[in-house]
């Protein structure tokens, strides 16, 4: 992965195309890439096409893949993990195509894996929720528990705790990324454990509606859900096109220089955002919470040393960052968050 | 003490999807007719519920619509097993993946993926709500929860006590008997792969309206699998059954409030639970070799009058 | 006694068709009208197709042209059809002693997991490592299936709904892994660590397909055989007809049910090796999606019948890839191909109908 | 020298054209027409005519296959005629669903019961009753069940599920299921078949009655002593065909076998002429759980080489136990069976009995006997497989298979085989069952257990079968015959054990006396 890039230039001019895992409708993940897909359509003045519903195994990627490629297409740009190998394949194939993968893992000349420091944005979600809180008690409804769920939750209470130094995170893992029924029971079984503001990395924005015929708050994950529900008060939101746009643009010149890691995007770089503030967030709250992106944009760091996790290890030691490697590898919470791991 | 009331004031949500299954499935299969389709009943039950909140609003016709649905799709089943004798495992399978592709293009096509809607209501009992501890679990339901159970005792008193439930059970028991007593095979074949699918459907209804307010394909998630153990586990009886799906109704309920309270249990064997603890069941019932196991004799068999056997 | 009212002297319309049952319908028949329910499946499901707005010449494209003209689509074909025939060889061989396997999809899982435990261990030498490897599927998958068999033959379980547990509990064990312990240890994402070269399928010469599809020929010769001419096989045919009667005359049926059953779960398991090692060189989270259900129903169209077996699962594995290509360039929800496959279950069982009954009308 | 002598003897045409009696001037209640059915290419009604009169007791006799059970079941709508006319008292009707022959008075049991067996007898009673108001009407129905079963005397629980009765119970409740439902005319389909004699006695006194009330009773048999001595009327078919119409006064059991089959059989006794050493020995042998046969406890007896040991008894006393035990698909609790040249049995499977050199004819042939969808050469060739015959276990040789099979067709004279490729299931129940003979026989067997081997068969393949019986016998085999049918027992043993609740308790020495066994059978002993 690491091996040093050489520049790419595209033979033509560029026609992106977009892949996406499920439907373009589903509120979420994919939802997000393909309202950018419009935005960047609309700035670069070109039409991309979308296939939906393409699953994460070969014998589905790559047929889809080479018949944009055989039709012209030569920006290709996927959405998931699961299409990494894939892609690295089909780039080795294709030296002359471009290849974007959004939450992809592999890179080379001609292929380049971007995702957001979500991090970031529910840090600020989290400040929201820590303000809005009266018990100090946040729920979070995740996925899957692996390091871009983890290091949401951290992030969340860690943003909590800087309004709210007692606040704490419950956190509980639907095993589904899709799965609304066992989004709302766990979202439920929250609200009854005495937590008043719910956050989420789930797909749907179930626990937002959950959150708000219970009448309590909530913090959106992908999108902006407070189109789904008045208890959403912010949302860590994707802003793709702030960085598809340019991207494309770098890659239409000729001289485009892949980030032998992927692109990492933090909220400078145009990947996750915050989508703030619903009608509850009182003025001071949202100054507070602005200044903090600010000073994010400006280069605070969220994991810097020390800290500590809930068993006591010491995870960063003072003075020291944590790198992206052990970002994307995180398997541990810090002490508040209440998990089932 | 707080979490148990929680806990169970819970579980009729989680088990009427459980328990309106596994009725229609009873009704359907004490007529003989074997019907694995339930998880696709329960799919275009949900879908046709969701479509209806999403474009009327009205919980009620969801509700009516679901059953319908349930019972348009099971038209094709009970004609793929009634007239065209196919097998009925493999007809009750296609059924599930006929519904699984049917309703994710119907809400593809529609732009219902995902949207989620304003569901069904609490009913509102007043003083009752407030008692403590049965206050919130036995009148702060929404009023499925106690048409179930009312279907429940409908569907008893048809079987054990109507001209018709005695001739749908003698259809199941043995088909050749009811003919030669004027009794039609097929008529009786079709009411109850009918309405049995519409209980199903209802089911399905109530998982998109009543508990998950959204749609997403395939949310199902194995609930109709696990309805038909639920009836082998009753012995196709109506009672013991509504029983085993407030069990699993306690099973659903119990796995986001084991994890919410930070119990320290791996996290995908818990979601385990629901399909281990039915097999669970299987075996407890099946250790009991005194007990008939219930099946109608029928069950599975296609019947044509002048076959010889 | 009679009273004129109900003595009527005219046939109800109904009563004039009258169902037989077919004993023996000569097989060019029986072709001629499987076909022709094939091809009534086909036909509904472009019409399907057509309602929902892709263009009859588009059909002829993406599912006539561009398959048999393009060496790239007939390579993706074939690789998708390699474990389908494997899945579906699977279910054949479960059927015959009336054991329905449907927990294909859960022996598929544990078959990859076995493949993967062996690659991620670096069991045995390299050279053996993908024999190691695809062994270690088939017995995971044998393992998978022992419990409901064990259940069956010992307390009547009935398998359609243990097998069928048995495939989410096996969906959960693999998330667990693969969020897990088994997450890949470069990116700590949900798959497993990849296949290195010694642990993939690689590609044979021919159209460059994979290694699996040869792999899949030889068990469908192989299981041909045992259907056809073995003893083994000539006896699981009473297993199938008459259980009570195989009993009496001698036949162990409990042994015979469960080498076959055990031969069922380990072809599902291989079929988990070929995925993973054939096409994805990892195991991933949603691999098995849709190889179970279409096991089945192949096994089905196929009447137990390995060689059609391949007929069948080509002609799957075709509609996947056309389907696939539907949905890129006509905006057609992949779910379709689903509707097409019940679609085509439907219509071949309806001719299958004509095949075994005969309609008369009488006066 | 065999058991069974056939000389082809014309029928004589007197015979028939006397059928007169007072019966036969009754009105008609019943007229069937020029009725053909066809299944498939087979005919099996082939312009049949038939009346019925009011007040009469009419039998049905035929060989196996000779169309009389379609013949009733086109009357009680279940089969519909391809032509042909039917008509009631008179004037035409079309019959073409039960529910219209319900209607019309036309009652049928038949020949396989058609009860739901987890329904009580009142439940299944209604089943055929049901209309309007459940409650009240099941009261109702009690009431006049309770009072028709007091009048032609059948005492059962109404509240009993038939499952639970014994066959002459569940009679009783079929016969009484369509007399409740107001059926004129009567239709038994072997009625006898399952019963004793006492029991067939009684069944006919209260038809007897029922006809004298002005109801018609049609019953088919296979047993001529029956139609001889209860019928009005005696109406024989053949191959599908009315041969003709008699009565009974007129003609004798040689004259109406030779109608029945074309042909004279006359089964005599014929008894072994070299019975060697004991070869099977049962001591104390009990066996109580499981099944649903009645427990057996210490049985004994012992079974000679060359010698039929009979077992006769009522059916449900455990000789299916019995049955069972000796063929390996049970093993007994307590007691010893032993083998001569062998010693004990003790669970032995089914294959190991058979390497022993046991052969099985089970009763219930479409469970025991062959399997049905597969063809006659696999039914034949499978044991012979078993036992390692016919190629290697990876290559199973059919050209071998085929030609013992064409063989064995022959020797036993297994008629109605089209091809060797058809399957078993299409044989008529005689044919089958001298195809089971022919395999059970094809490894030469010095032990033959056979249950009911004649169930059901007609008169000329039970001969066969008994002739069968009887060669293994004379070769030095041993043979074991439980049969329910005290003839049968009586014309085949060498000596004869009765079984009652579960253990032998006489044994006889043939010759032996009808009555002394029948007395025994029944306890009276
Ligand atoms: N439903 C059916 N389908 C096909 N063939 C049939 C059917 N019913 C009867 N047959 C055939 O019609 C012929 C007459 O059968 P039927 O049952 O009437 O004989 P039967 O005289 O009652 O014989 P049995 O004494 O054995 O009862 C037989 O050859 C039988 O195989
Ligand atoms: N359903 C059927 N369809 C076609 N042919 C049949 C069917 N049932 C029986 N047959 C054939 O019809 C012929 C007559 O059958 P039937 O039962 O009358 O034989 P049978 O020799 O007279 O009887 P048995 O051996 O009992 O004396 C047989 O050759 C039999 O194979
Ligand atoms: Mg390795
Ligand atoms: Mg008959």
């Amino acid at each position: 992965m690491a091996d040093s890039a050489k520049s790419f230039s595209l033979a033509d001019d560029p026609k992106p195309a977009l892949v996406l895992l499920s439907n373009k409708n589903d509120g979420g993940w994919s939802q997000a890439l393909d309202e950018a897909r419009a935005k960047v359509g609309k700035e670069l003045g070109l039409r991309i096409p979308v296939v939906e519903n393409v699953p994460e195994n070969a014998a589905a990627i790559r047929p889809t893949v080479e018949t944009f490629i055989d039709r012209g297409f030569n920006v290709i740009i996927g959405s998931a993990f699961g299409y990494s190998d894939t892609f690295k394949e089909l780039a080795a194939e294709y030296p002359d195509v471009a290849f974007l993968n959004a939450a992809g893992t592999t890179n080379s000349d001609n292929l380049q894996s971007f995702y957001g420091r979500t991090y970031q944005s529910q840090y600020l979600c989290g400040m929201v929720a820590g303000g809005l809180s009266e018990s100090g008690k946040l729920g979070f409804v995740g996925a899957n528990p692996y390091g871009l769920v983890n290091w949401t939750v951290n992030a969340y209470l860690m943003g909590a705790r800087q309004i709210n130094p007692d606040a704490t995170v419950t956190v509980v893992f639907t095993g589904a990324w899709n799965d609304p029924v066992k989004e709302r029971a766990a979202a439920e079984a929250l609200v009854e454990q005495g937590i008043d503001v719910i956050g989420q990395h789930v797909d749907t924005p179930t626990p937002q509606i959950v959150a708000q015929e219970k009448g309590i708050y909530g913090t959106g994950h992908h999108r902006d859900f407070s189109e789904f529900s008045a208890a959403t008060q912010c949302s860590s939101v994707w802003v793709w096109e702030r960085f598809l746009a340019p991207e494309i643009e770098e890659i239409a010149a000729g001289g485009w220089e892949v980030e032998p890691n992927g692109a990492f995007l933090s909220i400078a770089d145009g990947g996750a955002d915050i989508a703030c503030c619903g009608d509850a967030v009182p003025e001071g709250l949202e100054a507070r919470v602005m200044a903090e992106r600010e000073a994010l944009i400006d280069g605070k760091q969220i994991f810097a040393g020390p800290i500590t996790d809930s068993k006591g290890t010491v995870r960063v030691e003072e003075g020291e960052v944590l790198s992206d490697a052990d970002l994307w590898s995180m398997d541990w919470f810090v002490p508040g968050v209440v998990s089932q791991q | 003490m707080e979490f148990l009331i929680n806990w169970l004031s819970n579980v009729p949500q989680s088990a009427v999807p459980f328990a309106l299954a596994a009725l229609g499935l009873i009704v359907c299969e004490r007529s003989g007719v074997l019907n694995l389709g339930a998880e696709g009943y329960l799919l275009v039950g949900a879908n046709a519920g969701a479509g209806a909140m999403l474009t009327t609003g009205s919980p009620m016709f969801a509700f009516v619509l679901a059953a319908l649905a349930g019972g348009a799709l099971s038209l094709l089943f009970a004609l793929l097993v009634i007239n065209l004798r196919m097998n009925q495992v493999i007809s009750g399978l296609t059924i599930v993946f006929f519904a699984q592709g049917l309703t994710s293009l119907i809400a593809a096509r529609n732009g219902w993926t995902s949207r989620s809607f304003s569901g069904l209501d609490q009913l509102d009992f007043g003083l009752l709500t407030d008692i403590p501890v049965l206050g919130p679990i036995l009148f702060n339901q929404d009023a499925i929860v106690y048409l179930t159970v009312a279907l429940f005792a409908g569907a008893v008193f048809v079987f054990k006590r109507t001209e018709i439930g005695l001739q749908i059970r003698a259809v199941g028991e043995n088909p050749a008997a009811a003919d030669s007593t004027g009794v039609s095979v097929s008529l009786y074949r079709y009411l109850a792969v009918v309405s049995g699918a519409m209980l199903i459907g209802l089911a399905g209804g109530y998982l998109s309206v009543g508990v998950s307010k959204i749609w997403v394909d395939d949310m199902a998630g194995g609930r109709g699998w696990i309805a038909i153990a639920l009836m082998i586990f009753a012995r196709w009886q109506f009672w013991p059954a509504l029983a085993g799906a407030v069990l699993f109704g306690c099973i659903e309920a119990l796995i986001p409030r084991v994890a919410a309270v930070g119990l320290q249990v791996p996290q995908y064997f818990v979601l385990m639970l629901p399909y281990v603890a039915t097999l669970c069941a299987m075996v407890w019932v099946s250790l009991d070799r005194t007990r008939h196991s219930g099946v109608p004799a029928a069950l599975g068999e296609p019947y044509v009058r002048e076959e010889r056997r | 006694m009679p009273d004129s009212a109900v003595a009527r002297s005219h046939r109800s319309l109904l009563s004039r068709i009258n169902l037989e049952i077919r004993e023996h319908a000569p097989v060019p028949q029986q072709v001629a009208l499987l076909a022709a329910g094939l091809l009534l499946g086909l036909l509904v499901s472009a019409l399907i197709l057509v309602s929902v707005g892709v263009s009859v010449s588009a059909l002829l494209n993406e599912f006539v042209i561009s398959i048999v003209t393009s060496s790239r689509s007939m390579g993706n074909v074939l690789d998708r059809a390699a474990p389908l025939v494997i899945v579906g060889l699977s279910a054949a061989i479960a059927f015959k002693t009336r054991f329905w396997n449907i927990g294909i999809e859960g022996q598929v899982i544990f078959g990859a997991i076995g493949a993967t435990l062996v690659a991620n261990a670096d069991i045995g030498p390299p050279e053996l490592r993908l024999f190691t490897m695809g062994a270690a599927a088939m017995l995971a998958g044998m393992i998978w299936i022992a419990l409901p068999l064990y259940l069956r033959l010992r307390l009547r379980i009935n398998e359609i709904i243990s097998t069928l547990l048995m495939n989410y509990i096996a969906l959960n064990f693999l998330l667990h892994l693969l969020y897990g312990p088994w997450k890949d240890p470069v990116t700590a994402f949900p798959n497993s660590k990849i296949y290195e070269h010694v642990e993939r399928l690689g590609s044979t010469g021919w159209l460059n397909i994979s290694t699996s599809v040869a792999i899949a020929m030889v068990f469908v010769v192989i299981v041909a055989w045992i259907f056809a001419a073995s003893r083994f096989g000539f006896l699981m045919k009473f297993v199938y007809a008459n259980p009570a009667m195989a009993r009496a005359i001698g036949v162990n049926v409990a042994v015979l049910t469960i080498l076959a059953v055990l031969a069922s779960g380990a072809l599902s398991g291989l079929a988990g090796f070929a995925i993973s090692a054939g096409i994805d060189n990892r195991m991933t989270q949603s691999f098995f999606v849709g190889y179970g259900f279409s096991g089945i129903l192949i096994g089905f169209l196929a009447r137990n019948n390995p060689i059609a077996v391949v007929f069948f699962a080509f002609l799957i594995s075709a509609l996947m890839v056309a389907g696939q290509s539907l949905q890129i360039f006509y905006q057609i929800p992949f779910s379709i191909v689903q509707l097409i496959q019940a679609t085509i279950v439907i219509c071949v069982a309806a001719s299958e109908f004509l095949i075994r009954h005969r309609i008369r009308f009488v006066r | 020298m065999t058991s069974l002598s056939t000389t082809a003897a014309p029928i004589s045409e007197q015979a028939s054209c006397a059928a007169t009696g007072l019966a036969a001037l009754a009105p008609r209640a019943l007229q069937l027409t020029n009725i053909v059915k066809s299944f498939g290419d087979y005919v099996a009604l082939d312009d049949v005519s038939f009346d019925l009169r009011r007040g009469e007791v009419h039998a049905l006799l035929g060989e196996n296959g000779a169309g009389k059970s379609t013949l009733m079941n086109v009357v009680a709508g279940l089969y519909t005629s391809d032509s042909g006319t039917v008509a009631l008292n008179g004037s035409p009707v079309i019959i073409d669903n039960p529910s219209v022959a319900h209607r019309l008075g036309i009652g049928m049991v038949h020949q396989h019961y058609r009860l739901v067996d987890t329904f009580t007898a009142l439940e299944n009673i209604q089943l055929e009753n049901g209309h309007g108001n459940y409650r009240r009407s099941m009261a109702k129905l009690r009431d006049r069940t309770t009072e028709i079963a007091e009048r032609i005397g059948f005492g059962i629980d109404l509240d009993r599920p038939v499952g639970e009765m014994s066959i002459s119970e569940q009679q009783r409740v079929e016969i009484l299921k369509i007399l409740t439902a107001d059926a004129r005319i009567i239709i038994l389909d072997e009625p006898t078949a399952v019963l004793t004699d006492a029991e067939a006695d009684r069944l006919f006194t209260a038809m007897a009655g029922l006809a004298a009330e002005g109801n018609s009773v049609v019953f088919v048999t296979h047993k001529l002593r029956e139609a001889l001595t209860y019928a009005d009327r005696i109406t024989v078919m053949r191959a599908g065909k009315m041969v003709r119409t008699v009565a009974p006064n007129d003609i004798d059991t040689t004259q109406l076998t030779s109608m029945i089959v074309g042909e004279t059989i006359v089964e005599r006794r014929y008894p072994s002429s070299n019975i060697g050493d004991p070869k099977i020995v049962l001591k104390g042998v009990s066996q109580a759980g499981g099944g649903d046969d009645a427990p057996i406890s210490d049985v004994n007896f012992t079974v000679r080489e060359g010698e039929i040991y009979g077992i006769a008894g009522v059916g449900g006393n455990g000789q299916s136990r019995l049955a069972a035990l000796l063929t390996g698909l049970m093993r007994h609790d307590q007691g010893r069976i032993l083998l001569a040249g062998h010693g004990a049995l003790d669970g032995e499977t089914p294959l190991a009995l058979r390497e022993l050199g046991f052969a099985c004819i089970h009763s219930d042939r479409a469970h025991y006997g062959l399997a049905n969808d597969l063809t006659i050469m696999e039914n034949f060739s499978v044991s012979a497989v078993l036992a390692g015959d016919f190629g290697s276990p990876f290559k199973i040789d059919k050209r071998r298979m085929r030609a013992s099979t064409q063989e064995a067709v022959k020797a036993f004279d297994v008629r109605g085989v089209r091809a060797l490729h058809q399957k078993a299931g299409l044989l008529s129940g005689g044919n089958a069952q001298k195809l089971v003979l022919a395999r059970e026989f094809s490894r030469a067997p010095s032990i033959v257990i056979a249950h009911s081997p004649c169930r059901g068969l007609d008169v000329r393949a039970a001969a066969a079968v008994h002739e069968h019986l009887h060669d293994a016998r004379d070769r030095g085999g041993t043979v074991i015959l439980i049969s329910e049918d005290l003839d049968e027992i009586l014309l085949m043993s060498d000596r004869i054990g009765v079984m009652s609740r579960g253990a032998i308790v006489a044994e006889f020495d043939a010759p032996a006396d009808r009555n002394a066994i029948g007395k025994a059978m029944t306890g009276h002993a």
